[in-house]
């Protein structure tokens, strides 16, 4: 079960009172009527599915109601910063983000080296 | 209450542990009554009474005793129950407390633990070698299921599931606190002690039923210059005086998650003689802790060589804890085989309480200095350099055979009971869980905490810590406090091996048990190694070691260690397998906590509920909604119910709940053009007063949800939406509002519970509500079809639709919800004067058919357009935006042949169409068929004197008049294509 | 490779099974291959042996970043059925399980294909419309499907409350008698077996980290942590990976990778005869051999590639179980783990050519791979064979989500395992 | 509204009748009250403040009470806010001038109340928040989650909340308050 900051309410939360709600900054076409078939599949259903660094949208559905954003690493599902939603993409500390590159067995099955 | 003494066993040494005999209690095994004394175990008190052979093996049937005197019990599993809808298989006899009355059974066993036929596997077993599945019982093909999977189910399994619906309750409890600590041990407590005093929130844990950890086998431990279990029990009392302290007891932290998130298990009354009804079995508590210290320990391993799990035999640690704890003795003669030091200590408070030590058997050839002296000072023959290779005895061991080291010179001695020790393996259960990367400590051969992933810090035995001071300094400082605590130990432990011992090496085909439960012997580990399986965890799946109950507690490190020997390579690069959750197993009750019953999901009621029940309605179930389906009179079954109603609606009037729809106030003075966003309709073309059935869709194009949507005011809406779709409609409108469209100065509110909503369907809709209307004029002419207007009804404000899911005059009353009973009270009386009924879902689904009205959710299904379904009229073509507007124009939504919504009516007007049926044009074709559609809708409609269905068809618009078939299971249908409207097709009665 | 058979293992239990042989050799990569399979799990191990067989194509190498059917393979609860709604969907998982039917004397390894039969609840009048449709379109399309009375389904799972007065009663239940389960480990050690056996290179331990491609755009072979590997056909079947491998070749691909948990309890005797699922209540059971209930819990909300869940996710699913089967409080979770699934936007499978020449995938099998195995893997190697798709997977494409002919089973129907 | 004859409707409330508790928590219905949930930009938050005689906190997680009323922060621009006797808060709000959203919710809502020195082991039955004094002093006020509904908690005094629940929830919340109750008793 997640904490979650959320920016509205300036304090961690249980994942419980949060809704997912998929990758955030696909900003929708402004002249989306005029978009091509490929143009429109991009952006409704092509998704980084990023393995380490992501920018996700929640929503503080059960607390404040408000929609924001977040960087998480997927890799240890730890957040490294929550911002409120209309601000740009934000520049996360560098924090070494991903746990490891190569994930062979020996690397990983054992967690032992 | 007690008799004499010697009634509470034959092995109890007298002075012995730190159980008093003023309380017992009495309990049965296997049919057999025995004494037990307060705060034994079943374990502690059988093995008093002599009783070691305790249950059967999984796959051989091989009789097995008592192993450990923990959680990491993995032969002595028994059946314990209250009575008989209290009964819990696969109880550790090592962790379960005697109550009074309990009833307790071996299992896996036929007849009888002692005579069990299933061990002519432990004959058979050549042949049952690890994977031996996997190559056999392929033929004949059909055999597999009928005769071989059957019988491996039978012989597989060990306790039996209950039966009966537990009657137990269990709790659930959310906590936080600053420091949780797991594991109430010297390193624990010390670490409690110095968290609680700089004034954190402490939250300490620990499995036992009182604190104390390791030092239950300990006699010689001093800290703070008292008794070492004597100051663990003042610590505690310590800490539970203090306001910023829990201490959890018998409370087992199963779970470490992510960010620190705790699943702890407690068992909160399975040890009472006669728990309170009030009082919960277990309780869940989920903590999330700021830090967390783990100090759990380690935990001591077998030693593996052949026939080594005979009952009798068992770790040299829990025959310390049987007798310094509980005061028995697992033996009279015992023999010790060992490779490390800690068994000696073992021997020595055995030996001391006068029981024989037959011999200690060290395979090493150098154990520690010390005690090789205190062996010498109590007479104790230690054979250095040797090794047991052998058991001898059926139902409990009689003998140990022991040969020098690399000689072949064998002797036999006789024991009673042999205490064994290969050393320990630090508990990195928790860290492992956090996600935390362990390090192979190659000296101490032994996996140990180093890169921690969250917020905590392991101490003591877990981290690999041993010595005593080093590890109070550790606790002190993860604590933050400040302490002075000095530990003595009476000696210094040295030693520890894993993998096969002297006997049972690759040459040999000796059974020496690496996992007890599931009988995993080191040749099978060996044959994993030999058949390919190179990785640890493909070695742990074709073996089963380490999956059975205890989850490799004992068996893991040995496991390991053959493999890499077998591999010929460095532990660490054959790996480990993962650690989860749960440490020890978790009742699914405890899991489940409250969720049962009433509470396992809400269930949603209307206003009018009573009043609905009281008039004899069937409910069914939407979503977590109860609605009321229909109203059988006396006498009358569903379809007679639903006929009535039906015709009464068209002929006089019908009184319907529609509270359950989702209500959305949508307030400002952009509300139009959010709307216009939103739906696929133009919504500033519509007048304040007015209502108009809007379509939803997402960027897709498909159907999302429908509704009417009613303009109080120029910047005030009150939008419905489905039952189903209230709250992802919400949350979908809220979605844009905030993310896409934020400039929009408009606020949606929730109203779906603030109305209660009464419908009035039929041709003396306005003559019944009338009278009860005040200030508006609710006339055809004032008040046509498809408006709205606020009033007052029966004294209250209410909000008044004209509108209709009929096709009949009708009117949707909306009252304040506490006012929907009386409301709806008076308009039953009026109506019901008048020969109107009260009608439920199923009449109105029916109702609704007849005009072709769309269910969305049941006449469409996520890939249904507007046009699909008849409703391209509802897309506006003059929006330049709306959701959906792109979607809708890609290439299949837009081609011929889609699926289209039409009416079919059968060519026997009194079939009835199953809901869900296919449609084909060519009935005779063969399977694989080609179909065309299916039916959504089919209904008698007594309206119609006929049967009428809607259907989803290929192209089926360009169809009407045209036969389709149905073929069912037992006869084909004959269809026509139609329109979907089958009464009132000019539609003039809605405007009546 | 040396035949398994009873008379074998009678032969080896007189010798101390010290003759067998390893299942797979673990040989070291050659410079090339003429198909790479990028994930050794259930679907490339098979699609590597059947590349073998059917279209004699041997000179192939499974590359496999940790262990063998170490990721979904291993991960799942073995339920198989192929009572789906739409065609295409019913195409591949009836091509599946008729090959699980025959699957172990196939591969001369039993996979344990266990036809105890699937059962799916039905709590409400929408559970049946939608039950109904599935079972006639699977009986026009010649699949068992059968839909049952809740007396009938009790009869079936004599340990099923259908009390009217539950929560949410049974009214009925869809039952496809062929469904049922298989052992996961084996159906991946037995395609491995039997591939390698054909002179398919199963290479473990060995990460693949790029992928690289030609002047023309065209696949050349792939970087991994042995090196680089040339191929002139790559196939990715990379599960809840498959985002991550496919992005080395610039391809997006519409997924989300999700953590799915499972558990098990404590062995007990037989008590649960078949798989009992129900989306109403979020919950799937069913009783392996050895004698643990296995259930399956829900999907969690995020994205996450950390094969660990919400302990949220496996109370709430419990709840649903101990509903439905309320003598099962007193039994206990005796381990719980998670898996990373790959899902799409309709809920079904990608399978087909990618706009990289020579670059094929086989992923979003989501929830529902473990069933897929034998048939994916049978196609997917048609696939990369022929460079064009069977017929059973031809509406599978990436191409969909261009048209938008969606294959959406979870809209139709919300049954989503 | 007073019963003043057949014409005139009378009002049922939820949890009509309903008991729980236990020595350690005592379990009530709360009266009826009039409810609006208010929506106000930044920038209009001191005149609907000055309109309803209550100021709206504008620090999350915190409430004010004034003249009977109480205003709950729920989010950055919506309140909750509860009048304890007749209402007429739509009114007041719409007299402020300034442009809102006040929706009446008063009858969407019922209220229970938890008092005594269980209450916060109650009520962490199944709310996942922090409830000591440190975290969530008397006067704090949150939407959250409890068990499987949402509700809005308001502390009002040391040991003492006030449970805002939706009407159909209510019998739910309830059963798991009492639960709740009872597990804190022991």
């Amino acid at each position: 079960m997640l904490l979650i900051h959320c920016p509205y309410c300036e304090e961690d939360r249980s994942e419980l009172e949060f809704r997912w709600a998929g990758e955030a900054h696909i900003a929708r076409p402004e002249n989306i009527a005029a978009i091509s078939d490929e143009e429109f599949a991009e952006f409704f259903f092509l998704r980084n599915n990023e393995k380490g660094l992501t920018y996700e949208r929640w929503r503080h559905i059960h607390g404040c109601g408000r929609f924001f954003n977040a960087a998480r690493d997927t890799v240890s599902d730890r957040f490294l910063m929550t911002y409120k939603a209309g601000l740009p993409k934000q520049q996360v500390p560098e924090t070494g983000a991903s746990e490891k590159t190569v994930e062979t067995y020996e690397a990983t099955e054992g967690d032992a080296r | 209450m007690s008799g004499p003494a010697n009634n509470l066993g034959a092995f109890r040494i007298k002075g012995a542990g730190r159980l008093t005999p003023a309380r017992t209690s009495r309990f049965t095994f296997d049919g057999k009554s025995y004494t037990a004394m307060e705060g034994d175990t079943v374990a502690s008190a059988l093995l008093a009474h002599g009783v070691h052979l305790i249950g059967r093996s999984f796959k051989y049937h091989r009789p097995r005793g008592v192993l450990s005197a923990g959680p990491e019990e993995p032969n002595a599993l028994l059946d314990v129950s209250r009575d008989a809808a209290r009964r819990q298989p696969n109880v550790r006899a090592t962790v379960q407390e005697v109550f009074d009355g309990a009833k307790i059974s071996s299992q896996n066993r036929w007849p009888s633990l002692a005579f069990d036929v299933g061990a002519v596997n432990n004959l058979m077993s050549p042949f049952f070698a690890a994977g031996f599945y996997y190559k056999t019982f392929m033929w004949p093909k059909e055999a597999w299921t009928k005769i071989y999977e059957p019988i491996i189910r039978r012989a597989a399994g060990l306790g039996v599931a209950p039966t009966e619906e537990d009657p137990d309750r269990y709790a659930n409890r959310y906590a936080h606190c600053d420091v949780l600590i797991a594991g109430a041990g010297v390193a624990g407590l010390t670490a409690a002690l110095s968290a609680a005093a700089t004034g954190a929130e402490v939250i300490l844990v620990d499995e036992q039923p009182e604190v104390g950890g390791a030092l239950h086998s300990d006699a010689t431990t001093t800290i703070d210059g008292k008794n070492g279990f004597d100051w663990a029990q003042g610590a505690a009392a310590k800490l539970k005086a203090m306001p910023n302290v829990r201490v959890l007891t018998r409370t087992t932290v199963f779970g470490y998650y992510n960010h620190g998130f705790l699943g702890l298990a407690e068992r909160v009354s399975d040890h009472l003689d006669r728990p309170g009804r009030d009082v919960p079995r277990e309780r869940l508590w989920q903590v999330r802790a700021g830090r967390v210290i783990i100090a759990t320990g380690s935990i001591e391993r077998h030693m593996v060589f052949a026939n080594n799990d005979r009952p009798g035999i068992m770790l040299a640690s829990a025959a310390r804890t049987f007798l310094n704890h509980h005061g028995v003795a697992v033996g009279r003669r015992v023999g010790v085989y060992t490779a490390h030091d800690s068994a000696y200590e073992a021997a020595f408070d055995l030996k001391r309480a006068g029981v024989a030590i037959a011999a200690i058997v060290d395979c090493r050839e150098q154990p520690g200095e010390a005690v090789l002296a205190e062996a010498r000072l109590l007479g104790i023959d230690v054979l250095t350099g040797h090794s047991v290779t052998n058991t001898g005895g059926r139902l409990r061991i009689n003998s140990m055979t022991v040969a020098r080291n690399g000689n072949f010179d064998i002797r036999k001695i006789k024991v009673d009971a042999l205490i064994v020790s290969a050393g320990w393996t630090p508990s990195v259960h928790l860290f492992s869980q956090s996600r935390g990367k362990l390090r192979y400590d190659e000296a101490q051969q032994r996996f140990l905490p180093d890169i921690y992933a969250q917020d905590c810090v392991s101490v003591g035995g877990c981290k690999g810590t041993d010595d005593l001071a080093e590890l109070i300094d550790e606790a002190i400082t993860a604590g933050g406090g400040r302490l002075a605590l000095v530990g003595e130990n009476r000696f210094d432990w040295t030693g520890g091996m894993i993998g096969a011992g002297e006997g049972a090496g690759p040459d040999t085909t000796v059974k020496a048990f690496v996992d007890f439960q599931h009988d995993v012997t080191a040749k099978d580990i060996r044959l994993a190694v030999r058949e390919g399986m190179h990785s640890i965890e493909h070695i742990k799946r074709f073996t089963t070691n380490g999956m059975a109950s205890d989850q490799g507690k004992l068996s893991n490190m040995h496991g390991l260690a053959i493999a890499a020997e077998m591999l010929d390579r460095p532990i660490p690069k054959v790996g480990l397998t993962t650690f989860r959750a749960p440490y020890t197993p978790v009742t699914y009750g405890t899991l489940v906590g409250h969720s049962r019953g009433d509470l396992f999901d809400p269930t949603r009621k209307t206003p009018m509920h009573d009043l609905e029940a009281a008039a004899g309605a069937e409910f069914e179930d939407v979503g977590n909604w109860k609605r009321a389906w229909y109203f059988p009179r006396r006498g009358e079954d569903m379809v007679a119910a639903v006929n009535r109603e039906c015709r009464t609606v068209r002929d006089v009037a019908g009184v319907f709940d529609a509270s359950t729809l989702g209500k959305i106030e949508v307030v400002g003075p952009d509300a139009a053009q959010f709307l216009n966003l939103l739906y696929t309709n133009a919504w500033d073309t519509l007048k304040p007063g007015k209502c108009r059935y809007g379509i939803m869709t997402r960027e897709d194009g498909f159907i999302y949800d429908d509704g009417v949507v009613g303009r109080l005011a120029e910047d005030r809406f009150h939008v419905t939406t489905t039952t189903g779709g209230a709250p992802r409609v919400l949350n979908h409108m809220e979605d844009y509002l905030q993310t896409e469209f934020p400039h929009l100065k408009v606020w949606l509110t929730s109203t779906t519970e603030q109305w209660a909503v009464i419908a009035v369907q039929g041709p003396k809709a306005r003559e019944i509500i009338a009278p009860l209307v005040e200030g508006l004029d609710i006339s055809n002419e004032a008040f046509p079809h498809m408006s709205v207007a606020e009033c007052t009804v029966m004294g209250v404000p209410a909000r008044l639709f004209r509108m209709s899911f009929t096709g009949e005059l009708g009117f949707e009353v909306n009252v304040p919800a506490d006012y929907g009973a009386a409301v709806w009270q008076a308009i039953w009386e009026r109506a019901e004067r008048m020969g109107a009924c009260l009608y439920g879902t199923e009449s109105m689904h029916v109702l609704r058919a007849e005009k072709g009205y769309l269910i969305v959710g049941q006449d469409t299904d996520g890939t249904v357009t507007p046009d699909d379904s008849g409703y391209g009229w509802a897309v506006s073509k003059k929006k330049t935006d709306f959701v959906g507007i792109r979607g809708l124009k890609r290439p299949d939504l837009v081609r011929d042949g889609r699926k289209q919504l039409v009416g079919l009516v059968t060519n026997r007007p009194s079939d009835v169409l199953e809901e869900g049926a296919q449609i084909v044009a060519d009935p005779n074709q063969p399977k694989p068929m080609t179909m065309l559609g299916h039916v959504t809708s089919a209904y008698w409609s007594e309206n119609c004197g006929r049967s009428i269905a809607m259907a989803l068809v290929a192209g089926g618009r360009s169809l009407i008049g045209q036969t389709l078939f149905i073929p069912m299971k037992d006869r084909t249908i004959a269809v026509e294509v139609t329109d979907t409207v089958f009464f009132d097709k000019e539609g003039g009665r809605i405007h009546g | 490779m040396r035949k398994y058979s009873v008379f074998a293992v009678a032969r080896e239990a007189l010798r101390g099974h010290k003759g067998w042989e390893a299942q797979w050799t673990s040989p070291e990569p050659r410079s090339s291959y003429d198909v790479i399979i990028v994930g050794g799990g259930g679907h490339g191990l098979g699609a590597a042996y059947y590349l073998a067989k059917e279209h004699g194509i041997t000179n192939v190498a499974v590359i496999e970043k940790g262990w063998l059917g170490g990721g979904n393979t291993g991960r799942n609860t073995t339920i198989i059925r192929s009572n789906y709604l739409y065609e295409e969907s019913m195409d591949i998982y009836e091509h599946s399980l008729k090959l699980w039917e025959g699957l172990s004397q196939d591969l001369n390894y039993n996979t344990m294909y266990s036809p105890r039969g699937v059962m799916m609840l039905s709590h409400n009048v929408h559970d049946q419309q939608s039950f109904k449709r599935h079972i006639n379109a699977n009986r026009l399309y010649g699949i068992d499907n059968e839909w049952l009375t809740p007396e009938q389904a009790k009869a079936f799972v004599p340990v099923l409350d259908i009390a009217k007065t539950a929560r949410y009663p049974i009214n009925g239940a869809a039952l496809q008698r062929r469904g049922g389960t298989a052992r996961h480990d084996a159906v991946a050690w037995g395609y491995a077996r039997a591939a390698s056996d054909r002179g398919v290179h199963i290479i473990q331990n060995c990460e693949v980290t790029g992928i690289r491609r030609g002047p023309g755009g065209e696949v050349q072979g792939v970087e991994t942590s042995r090196g680089f590997i040339g191929a002139k056909k790559v196939g990715v079947s990379a599960a809840g990976h498959s985002s991550v491998v496919m992005e080395m070749a610039g391809v997006r691909v519409p997924l989300h990778s999700n953590p799915l948990q499972a558990l098990v309890s404590e062995p007990l005797k037989p008590i649960f005869p078949c798989v009992v699922m129900s989306n109403t209540v979020h919950a799937y059971i069913s009783q392996s051999d050895k004698g643990e209930l296995v259930i399956g819990a829900g999907t969690d909300q995020y994205n996450s590639y950390s094969q660990t869940g919400g302990l949220q996710i496996i109370t709430h699913t419990l709840d649903a179980i101990c509903e439905l089967f309320p003598m099962f409080r007193r039994v206990k979770m005796m381990r719980q783990w998670g898996g990373i699934t790959d899902n799409t936007p309709d809920r079904s499978p990608i399978q087909g050519v990618t706009p990289v020449p020579g670059l094929f995938v086989n992923c979003g099998w989501g929830t529902g791979g473990f069933k897929a195995t034998p048939g994916s893997a049978n196609l997917f190697a048609h696939l990369i064979a022929k460079g064009e798709p069977h017929r059973l997977a031809a509406g599978l494409n990436l191409d969909r989500f261009r048209t938008g002919r969606l294959i959406d089973e979870a809209a139709a129907a919300a049954v989503a395992h | 509204m007073v019963d003043s004859g057949a014409d005139v409707a009378t009002r049922s409330l939820p949890l009509s009748g309903v008991h729980g508790g236990s020595a350690a928590v005592r379990l009530e219905v709360a009266a009826p009250a009039g409810r609006i949930s208010l929506r106000v930009r930044n920038e209009d938050v001191s005149a609907l403040s000055a309109a309803l005689g209550v100021d709206l906190p504008v620090k999350p997680k915190t409430s004010a009470f004034a003249n009977g009323r109480t205003a709950l922060w729920l989010g950055p621009d919506e309140w909750l806010v509860i009048d304890e006797g007749n209402s007429g808060l739509t009114t007041a709000a719409a007299n402020s001038g300034a442009l809102h959203s006040a929706t009446d919710v008063s009858h969407r809502n019922t209220a229970i109340l938890v008092e005594g020195p269980g209450a916060v082991a109650t009520i962490n039955v199944g709310c996942p928040q922090d409830l000591s004094l440190k975290a969530f002093p008397v006067g704090a006020c949150t939407r959250t989650i409890f068990g499987k509904v949402e509700i809005v908690l308001l502390r009002t005094a040391e040991d003492a909340f006030r449970v805002e629940v939706w009407r159909s929830f209510s019998d739910y919340a309830f059963g798991l308050l009492s639960q709740g109750a009872l597990d804190a008793g022991q």
